[in-house]
């Protein structure tokens, strides 16, 4: 049965992202809740007008680092059943998803747990970056509070 | 004795080097300082990031310092800025 | 303009819910991050198979306590901007959803831990029931252990 | 005085009532002990579920006691059997 194996699901595309897909990548019929984060662009940052972000990513090693993170998180928390990391690349227009993270455990509180440190865990060790182009302001390159080796913290 | 590598550039660090990625031969024994400096010494621009990047040498991280590493044939070494994915 | 009014939004419904539905009604261009939970039907309960379940609420008083709810989470996290729950009534087949909760901030924290405190706010206190049927064994009214007036806690 | 209210049964109230709502006439003056009483004079049924329903009236949540609520023509009144939504 499908059912018996643990899903460890990754994409990283420059497609258009769907909740509908992570969601129903994760539906399981011994669980009873699916949590869901979805990052989505900003329009503006300290005042300037954001336009679009451009992402980019160093795509097999950020793949090996998001199954890093989802071992983590099965032995954390035993009783997640399926985890799905839809991620964007290229160009990502204003209030569109950049990445969503999908998780089912049978009780809601592993699910609701596990993602929300999926989503710290991948902010800190995922290699792919953020330049966000503004209206006037030159692009900038984010840096996320998360990551261990930035100047700013 | 010297092998031959690819490197990968992102973010801040290919606006810098202006590449994606090169081949390049390297010592294949040395630190991961030194590895730094043979990027360097290629790419000048590249030291206004020294203090804000991280090395990965077959998409594992790296710190600066004098662990050593050994590189082989055809291995990936990427520059790494800060992340800012999510 | 629209965003700058927060939502309330309710939809107790014998429909089939949609999570891209509710992901789109709290998506908001200031917000840069959505979370949300999804409540499914499971496949069975204590080793019985479970057919199907079948809800039912007090609909103009489960509104009333989804708005207390919400009122309660904007004075505990400021910033939350939208807030979204869509309940399914009547029969809801195995793996299908019976809740989705959207919650938007500009901030992942705040989202993430609002939809939490909706959720269980809502086991808590909102008039809704559920009656698992099951394959062999007599049809089940549940209680939710966070609700303070069972005989079961 | 007596008024006329609107009384919700639901889940397992409903079951033991075998209705979904009925119009009663009961005191309009009266503790919620005493109208949980004037509804299990209706339906000796209900008397099972004592220990685990609580009352609502005009959709707000009332606990069983000595607690005075007043009711007026039309005022809905519901027995709220353990919650399990979501």
């Amino acid at each position: 049965m499908a059912e018996e194996n643990p899903r460890d699901l990754v994409d990283l595309t420059h497609d258009k992202l769907s909740v509908d897909a992570v969601s129903e990548s994760v539906t399981c019929p011994s669980c009873g809740a699916i949590s869901i984060f979805i990052g989505t662009t900003r329009n503006s940052f300290d005042g300037n007008k954001v336009v679009r972000l451009e992402y980019e990513a160093y795509v097999p090693m950020a793949q090996s680092e998001l199954r890093k993170i989802y071992a983590d998180i099965r032995a954390r928390w035993p009783t997640v059943r399926h985890i799905c990391v839809h991620h964007r690349l290229g160009v990502v227009p204003v209030t569109e998803a950049s990445v969503i993270i999908g998780i089912s455990s049978p009780h809601r509180r592993d699910a609701l747990e596990a993602v929300q440190h999926c989503i710290d865990s991948l902010k800190a060790t995922v290699p792919i970056w953020k330049k966000e182009v503004y209206e006037v302001a030159e692009p900038c390159w984010k840096e996320n509070k998360e990551c261990q080796w930035t100047e700013q913290t | 004795m010297n092998t031959e590598v690819t490197v990968f550039y992102f973010a801040k660090s290919a606006e810098l080097t202006g590449l994606k990625s090169e081949t390049i031969r390297v010592p294949s024994e040395l630190t991961t300082l030194e590895l730094w400096q043979e990027l360097v010494n290629r790419h000048s621009r590249l030291s206004a990031v020294r203090e804000s990047v991280v090395l990965a040498v077959r998409q594992e991280y790296v710190a600066f310092g004098n662990q050593r590493v050994s590189l082989q044939h055809g291995d990936e070494v990427a520059v790494i800025p800060p992340l800012s994915g999510g």
